[in-house]
């Protein structure tokens, strides 16, 4: 009766482990192929070992800047979703405006058009005849559109699940409603902020239509647009040169999850349920 | 109560809220322009043009016409509506697409992550973890391009392993890449229902779980009996969320171009050939309609089931 | 410190009155406990006088004003929370300060206020600690130091120690009772906890269903319970009732029940009336004023026991006189009574209440 | 003025030579010769389909580059959308007074010229052939230098000897499949196509959809990835199977592959993912053939087929004098030789050398007389899909050939309406 | 039924001991309570008992069989959570059936026995209800019916009742006393209320800081704690407890304190013996032993009133002695008690504990 108890703990372990080798597996090119002089589809330990396709990409001006660019627009998507899906996340949970139910599930299914490829032409014009094409406001802008629904829709559930008594006390104490909120609530539910910040990161980061319909100079592409650079005119990738730089690129989105994880710790707390 | 509640005259009484409701509108204003902007308006735009001929290029780039139901009827011509290539066929192939990677895939593999990483060991867990989590936030670009030399025929690490262990290679594009794309889209997006799932279950006190442990419950029984039932909310969410997307991706396409042979168009890519290879945005339009029909039709079944559920006794 | 009123005041909720016209007055510096089963009304009650509820119709006045329409912030109150709502990212001193905050008052000088509250409620030398990092009896001074930090015209409290443990308990109120007399503060305090009630408030408003059933000091309240629903919440164990059938005799009551032995009592004007409307009356008597009795002695009530718990100092005998009417005797002994299957308890008639077929107390000869 | 250049190119990319003839020749030296004209260049760095739709998106919106590069045969579909205006439309009559036109071959000119009017100066043109690899050909005991073949049948006869000694080689690569985009239509199917004696279009301007050419088309298909395996089936059918025919040849398994000269040019040369060990020695070049001698377009014996890019101007453009002025500043000889040192290919002008290249000189001399230009045809593009479709459906073998080209019928019919389509069976 | 032993048994949580080398025996039959204050190991030494947690060293026994490394299901025992732990998904019959259905039994057979246990604990007619549809007391009653539908060796309780009102507290109580008696189960029953464990326990554990101080039948506990912290933990108001300097005078025990007067007890050998070791004593009264006295009466405590708290049949009164060292008296009267400013409270001389200066009792003589 011991060995049972001990015996399942240990399946579960290796079921658990075995489960997260797969998905390292596919990964771990990515680990050698970038220090690989000359590298292959297959998995070979680098020898010799070499830096030089860190060199050439951080040579490339171009591709240097993609990352620049990424970073603003994502950061400014960011910050944008965050705090407009804050704001009506938080009305959409406390307020009594009638119909609020509904909002948040039909924008949800209106976003799943919007999301597709059919409609980067009314986003396109829509974008022109404000006059913002070429412009990183124009990318920062249209991902916020997109991305709202569903950050609004993950984070109202979470703000549903924290008692109104903190912003009552806060009221009741002499606080303004205003004053509650960026008090008392914003500070608790900074942990649904974060996950909607980490997930609309690295849903800007890594696309690439919308930037590419919207932009037109180089100085403003994002990195997503730019790793196409390693292409030739008929699709050759410099397989070592895009390795390399796949990896630089990579790095900023691993670099926010385990910031956050490690500061305050990701995962959806008791929200999201319908 | 006797007297008439009409002595509270018609004086402005605003019931107290926490958020008034003119605050509440002035909060909701950021988030409704940008939503009304980009998703709205595209959203009737579409609607629109899918009932005109528009395209980009060629005569009718300027001056579409209405066409009425045409792009439909089109898109639904039975004649050749299972074709390769055609709507039906990527409709059906994405539906499969859909209960595979993401219903079968991704929800039960979150779940089975979420279940086994609340009782294993604290560094087992944060690793699994971390590996799964990986493979949902990296840039599709990038992960495209590793599930290539994952999978290359020749020396690929997948057919490196499968060598390794006496099985001869496979050419899994070219062989299967329905299989691919649904191993694939589940690999890709199982960190989420996992985070989900893992939220949801460490919401159940410990003590549902050790009540049927002392009861004489085994790790299936809680599973089945305690577990699921308990997290039918999240797992409804979950299942909206993760069909809305999985029906949308694109990403595929990085893997496959949609072939060999229209084997792996799914209706996102579909569409994508339909509006940005033929530049055909009427029919495009109708398209992506469609695909919102059809997306609503599942969240409506989900909400059901879910509420369904819950009625016995109340 | 002001005073604190309730004018024919309803609260529905869609269909449904959580409170029904509804009016009471409480002194400026009195402490009136809400008391009441669960779902009664009570903390819609303390939430319309904090301005969280808008009353669906009538007044909520407080210092003599109309504050029915006015916001919270603008009521000058204090509210201790059941969950406490203590801010979990903001350490003590800056919860305890906060309403200090919002009141523009400068860092030092609010920190040094925080740090006096503090202090006298034995909390000052945690200040720099998170809510998470404190028990729980030190959550809920915590939340009290907020409360007592300014001051307020009104004390409100929603069962602010029902998350704490009995000794815990025990002692936040003593503490709340000397404060309550050092301060004169105008409280009103919601509880289901008639010990609580009975020991803290000046006066104790008995609520069900959305209305108030009593509104009287605690003694009254214990002493004349004015329903049987009042006489069975009051007390601990609470009032024994016991269902009887009463009969005019010879111009004296005959109280008849299964197990019930009980002399004749004295005919009232009030009983007369009672009677008219109906012969069934409830006969109460407080666990307290029951003994083992002998087999033969006049007032008594046998039935099979059922439960014999000795606690040190006292001793609760239960007997059972079936479906589920169960009598409790109080008995204050420090050993164990030996008792048979059977138990007789006596009881003094003077000590006895009577209800009428409604539930309403029968006013005694000379109450 | 500000002036904005659009190129396909990018510095330190794969068309890296490009972007840094306009960058560090074109501008400075233009900027120098205009003074108060800064021009910029935007470095496009996706693929040639998303380059068009913004183009188009652009257009449509009176937005854009003031100058851009531009696939020649977009230009009858972009101007039928009211998208692209003519040279002098947009700049003025004296555009037709440059002095360059005179040197652009009659071929060339054509690159760019849709109903007799001018939208663009081509910048070069290509030529397709057969690619070598003459020290396999030479294994199976043919002699590479003077391999030429005259028919499919010899081509195929090739192809078998080699896979006779290296079974597990795919010896022959003609393009085909969605996955390789134009590339299949020009390099692959219109290629074989016009050995037949046919075209895509009729004379009349009218799409063929049925005709024993295209079967015969097919069929050649057919024999080479499905029926005797001479050619890599994968390949064909994988998202990036252009790019395994490279490695392919590059690696000796593929001896004989049908590519324009841009192969030799970018593809193989040292330093390059592809690079051919020894090119020099190992890699040739050889004439395609038609199906049996004289049985090719216009009675030829081999045939090859030209497509060209260039560059034109935003009809929306807000100097149209300066953008005039910058595009004919960069098609003057000065420029075009600048161009030549950092990459020789084919020029579009007659009085532009190619600097040291025998391969191009000699492959041009040869093979430029024998071109065939695709049509100007705005449905040219959708058609072109088409086609890519029909030769996948071929060569995956999921489709005999017979029911590839009704499939094809009925798609073209949709497209372009059944007025303008024809049959010739 | 069966009996339960811990033998040497720790338990360790990291670097903390959690629960420190404790051995007990509990009889078959027997009813023990573990008491003491939040955090001593109460629900730890419990959850060993049901296989929720592993010891870190030492044997748990059921029934004389080692069973410290069995699986909680294998280990046959039922045991009552403190937040009840019904499946809100289930209504009750499926609730209460639950443990038969993970042992196989068919759907008809398991929902027979269900409503045959709920008919016994008076929730038979709510067996289709969901747990969120019936009240808290219904809810204990039910998590106790899931407990009983099985025959097990030993049921387990931990706090089942701390979640309910005071009045469903007394009712759940006895029915559990009643029960106990009935079934003669074994029981460990895990309490911080004091009360409850004297009510229900045929012994009582009492716990500090991961070791059993005491364990002892409730009388004996009650009549003669081991330790100041027994004596201060159970009793409600707990036991008083006075600093007292004892000096040795003329063959009697002298005892001072400020405000205190006592007369000169005899010498035992104990009190000797406590005497060598230090001169601090600590003297207990408990607050029922406590009357309100005239100034002159010969043993008393007198210091200013701190509260003055009625609650119907009793009355607590407290005195401040100043540091925060009150003293409660504990006076059954149901009138209110008319005090001045300063109280003195009396007390008779066999009613005084007296503990060492390492708060161990010194017996008494006749002890
Ligand atoms: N926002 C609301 N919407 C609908 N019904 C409500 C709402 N708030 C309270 N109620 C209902 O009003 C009634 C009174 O609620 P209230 O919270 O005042 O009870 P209470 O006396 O404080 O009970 P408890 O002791 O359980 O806290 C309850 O039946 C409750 O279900
Ligand atoms: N899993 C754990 N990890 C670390 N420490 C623990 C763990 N479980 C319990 N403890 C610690 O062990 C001590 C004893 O805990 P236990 O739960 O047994 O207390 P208890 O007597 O039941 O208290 P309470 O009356 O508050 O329930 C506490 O200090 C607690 O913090
Ligand atoms: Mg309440
Ligand atoms: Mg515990």
């Amino acid at each position: 009766m011991k060995f049972p108890a001990l015996f399942g703990r240990i399946a579960f372990s290796t079921l658990a482990a075995l489960i997260g080798a797969a998905f390292a597996l596919p990964l771990l090119w990515f680990l050698f192929a970038p220090f690989n002089a000359r590298a292959e589809l297959g998995l070979a330990i680098p020898d010799p070992f070499t830096l030089s396709n860190f060199n050439t990409v951080f040579g490339n001006g171009f591709a240097m800047q993609a990352l620049w660019n990424s970073l603003i627009q994502a950061v400014g998507g960011v910050i944008l979703v965050g705090a407009a899906a804050t704001l009506a996340a938080y009305a959409l949970s406390r307020s009594s405006i009638p119909g609020k139910g509904a909002v948040t599930y039909i924008l949800l299914l209106f976003s799943s058009v919007v999301s597709g490829s059919a409609a980067m032409v009314p986003i396109f014009l829509i974008i022109s005849a404000a006059g913002l094409m070429d412009t990183h406001l124009a990318v920062i802008l249209t991902f916020a559109g997109g991305l709202l629904p569903t950050a609004m829709f993950i984070l109202r559930d979470f703000i549903d699940s924290i008692p109104k008594s903190y912003e009552e006390s806060a009221m009741v104490a002499g606080a303004s409603p205003v004053q509650a909120f960026f008090d008392v609530a914003l500070p608790v539910i900074r942990p649904g902020i974060v996950v909607i910040v980490v997930w609309s990161f690295v849903n800007i980061w890594g696309s690439f239509l919308i930037p590419f319909i919207l932009l037109r100079s180089s100085a403003n592409m994002p990195a997503a647009v730019a790793i196409y650079s390693f292409y030739s005119e008929a699709g050759t990738p410099v397989v070592t040169l895009l390795a390399a730089y796949s990896l630089i690129y990579s790095l900023p989105v691993v670099a926010l999850y385990l910031f956050v994880s490690w500061r305050f710790g990701f995962r959806f707390f008791g929200g999201i349920k319908a | 109560m006797t007297t008439e509640p009409i002595t509270t005259e018609a004086k402005k009484v605003r019931n107290f809220s926490l958020l008034s409701n003119r605050a509440g509108a002035a909060f909701l204003t950021p988030a409704g322009l940008l939503v009304s902007v980009f998703v709205i308006v595209p959203f009737f735009w579409v609607i629109f043009v899918s009932f005109t001929n528009r395209t980009l290029l060629g005569r009718t780039a300027l001056n579409p016409e209405f066409v009425g139901l045409a792009n439909y009827l089109a898109l639904f011509d039975p004649a050749t509506f299972f074709q390769r290539g055609q709507f039906g066929f990527s409709l059906i192939l994405t539906t499969q697409f859909v209960l595979a990677s993401a219903l079968i895939g991704q929800a039960l593999l979150g779940l089975l992550l979420a279940w086994l990483i609340q009782t294993v060991p604290p560094w087992i867990k944060r690793l699994t973890e971390t590996f799964v989590i990986a493979a949902w936030i990296l840039p599709e670009v990038v992960i495209g391009f590793a599930w290539f030399a994952f999978l290359d025929r020749d020396a690929g690490t997948l057919n490196m392993m499968l060598n390794a262990i006496g099985l001869p290679s496979g050419d899994f594009l070219l062989d299967q890449p329905f299989w691919v794309i649904v191993v694939f889209n589940t690999w890709r997006g199982a960190a989420f229902s996992m985070m989900l799932f893992n939220s949801a279950f460490s919401s159940i006190p410990p003590s549902y779980f050790q009540a049927a442990d002392v009861a004489g419950a085994t790790s299936w029984q809680k599973f089945r009996d305690i577990a699921v039932p308990l997290i039918r909310g999240h797992i409804v969410t979950n299942l909206i969320l993760i069909t809305m997307w999985t029906f949308n991706t694109f990403t595929p396409f990085l893997l496959t171009n949609g072939g060999p042979s229209y084997r792996t168009e799914l209706v996102s890519i579909y569409n994508y050939r339909v509006a940005f290879q033929d530049f055909q945005f009427g029919k495009g339009a109708a398209v992506g309609v469609i695909m919102m029909l059809i997306n609503l039709a599942f969240a409506l079944v989900y909400l059901s089931i879910g509420r369904k559920k819950k009625a016995p006794g109340t | 410190m002001a005073s604190v009123a309730f004018s024919k005041v309803t609260k529905s909720f869609g269909e449904f009155k959580a409170v029904s016209d509804v009016s009471f007055d409480i002194g400026d510096g009195e402490f009136v406990c809400l008391l009441g089963p669960s779902g009664c009304g009570k903390t819609t009650s303390l939430r319309m006088i904090a301005g969280l509820e808008t009353p669906t119709s009538g007044q909520v006045m407080i210092g003599g004003e109309d504050v029915t329409h006015f916001h919270p912030k603008d009521r000058n109150i204090a509210m201790v929370f059941q969950d406490y709502a203590l801010y979990p990212h903001m350490n003590l001193a800056d919860n305890i300060a906060y309403p200090l905050k919002v009141r523009g008052e400068a860092v030092s000088k609010r920190h040094a206020r925080a740090k006096e509250v503090a202090d006298v409620l034995k909390i000052g030398h945690l200040l720099d600690r998170l809510p998470s990092q404190i028990s729980g009896g030190q959550q809920q001074r915590t939340s009290l130091a907020r409360a007592l930090v300014y001051p307020a015209q009104v004390y409100l409290f929603d069962e602010p120690l029902s998350n704490l443990d009995a000794k815990l308990r025990l002692e936040a109120r003593g503490f709340l009772n000397h404060l309550q007399r050092d301060m004169g503060m105008t409280a009103v305090y919601v509880t289901h906890d008639q010990a609580e009630a009975m020991a803290l408030a000046t006066r104790i408003a008995v609520m069900d269903q959305g209305r108030i059933v009593q509104y009287a000091s605690p003694i009254e309240i214990y002493r004349r319970p004015a329903t049987t629903f009042v006489a069975n919440f009051v007390g601990n164990p609470p009032m024994n009732l016991v269902e009887v059938e009463a009969t005019k005799d010879d111009g004296k009551l005959q109280l008849k029940a299964d197990g019930l032995t009980i002399a004749a009592l004295p005919m009232t004007d009030a009983i007369g009336t009672a009677l008219a409307a109906g012969s069934k009356l409830t006969l109460g008597i407080r666990p307290e004023h029951l003994d083992v009795a002998g087999a033969g002695a006049p007032n008594t009530i046998t039935a099979p026991l059922f439960a014999n718990e000795n606690m040190g100092p006292e001793s609760l005998v239960t007997i059972d006189r079936g479906e589920g009417a169960r009598v409790t005797a109080r008995i204050f002994t420090d050993d164990h009574i030996a008792l048979g299957e059977t138990v007789t308890l006596g009881f003094a008639a003077d000590h006895v209440h009577l209800f009428d077929s409604a539930g309403k107390r029968i006013p005694e000869i000379n109450g | 003025v500000d002036l904005d250049v659009t190129c396909r190119c990018v510095i330190g990319g794969v068309n890296s030579a490009t972007a840094e003839w306009i960058e560090n020749s074109v501008i400075p030296a233009f900027e120098a010769a205009n003074p108060g004209v800064n021009v910029r260049l935007n470095q496009f760095g996706g693929e040639d389909a998303q380059l068009t739709q913004q183009l188009a998106l652009d257009f449509s919106t009176g937005a854009g580059p003031d100058v851009s590069a531009f696939d020649g045969f977009l230009i009858p579909s972009f101007v039928e959308g009211g998208l692209l205006k003519s040279l002098d439309e947009v700049a003025g009559a004296e555009v037709n007074d440059w002095s360059g036109w005179d040197a652009l071959s009659e071929g060339s000119r054509a690159l760019m010229l849709y109903d007799g009017k001018y939208y663009g100066i081509p910048l070069g043109t290509d030529v397709r052939m057969i690619h070598t690899r003459k020290d396999i050909l030479a294994e199976a005991g043919i002699d590479a230098d003077t391999w030429q073949p005259t028919s499919w049948e010899e081509l195929l006869d090739a192809a078998r000897a080699i896979k006779a000694i290296k079974p597990d080689s795919f010896p022959l690569q003609i393009n085909a499949g969605v996955a390789m985009g134009e590339a299949t239509t020009m390099q692959g199917y219109w290629l074989l196509l016009l050995g037949t004696g046919e075209s895509v279009i009729d004379e009349n301007g009218k799409f063929i959809v049925e005709s024993q050419g295209i079967l015969d088309t097919l069929n050649l298909y057919k024999t080479v990835y499905v029926d005797e395996k001479l050619g890599d089936q994968r390949a064909q059918l994988l998202a990036d199977g252009r790019n395994r025919s490279f490695a392919n040849f590059r690696d000796g398994v593929t001896a004989l592959l049908l590519e324009g000269d841009y192969f030799y040019r970018s593809v193989t040369p040292e330093g390059s993912e592809f690079a051919v060990a020894n090119r020099d020695e190992v890699q040739g070049w050889a004439k395609v053939p038609a199906q049996e001698p004289g049985k090719g377009i216009r009675g030829q014996d081999f045939v090859t087929i030209s497509g060209g890019t260039g560059f034109v101007l935003n009809p929306n453009t807000d100097s149209p004098a300066e953008a005039w002025a910058f595009l004919s500043f960069m098609n003057e000889p000065e420029q075009l030789s600048a161009f030549q040192a950092l990459q020789p290919r084919i020029t579009a002008r007659t009085d532009v050398e190619i600097p040291d290249s025998p391969f191009l000189t000699e492959t041009s001399q040869t093979l430029l007389p024998l071109t065939t230009a695709r049509p100007n045809d705005p449905n040219y593009n959708a058609v072109s899909s088409e086609i890519q479709r029909m030769t996948e459906a071929v060569v995956s073998g999921e489709l005999s050939p017979e029911e590839a080209m009704a499939q094809y019928k009925a798609s073209v019919t949709a497209i372009v309406g059944a007025d303008n389509v024809v049959s010739l069976l």
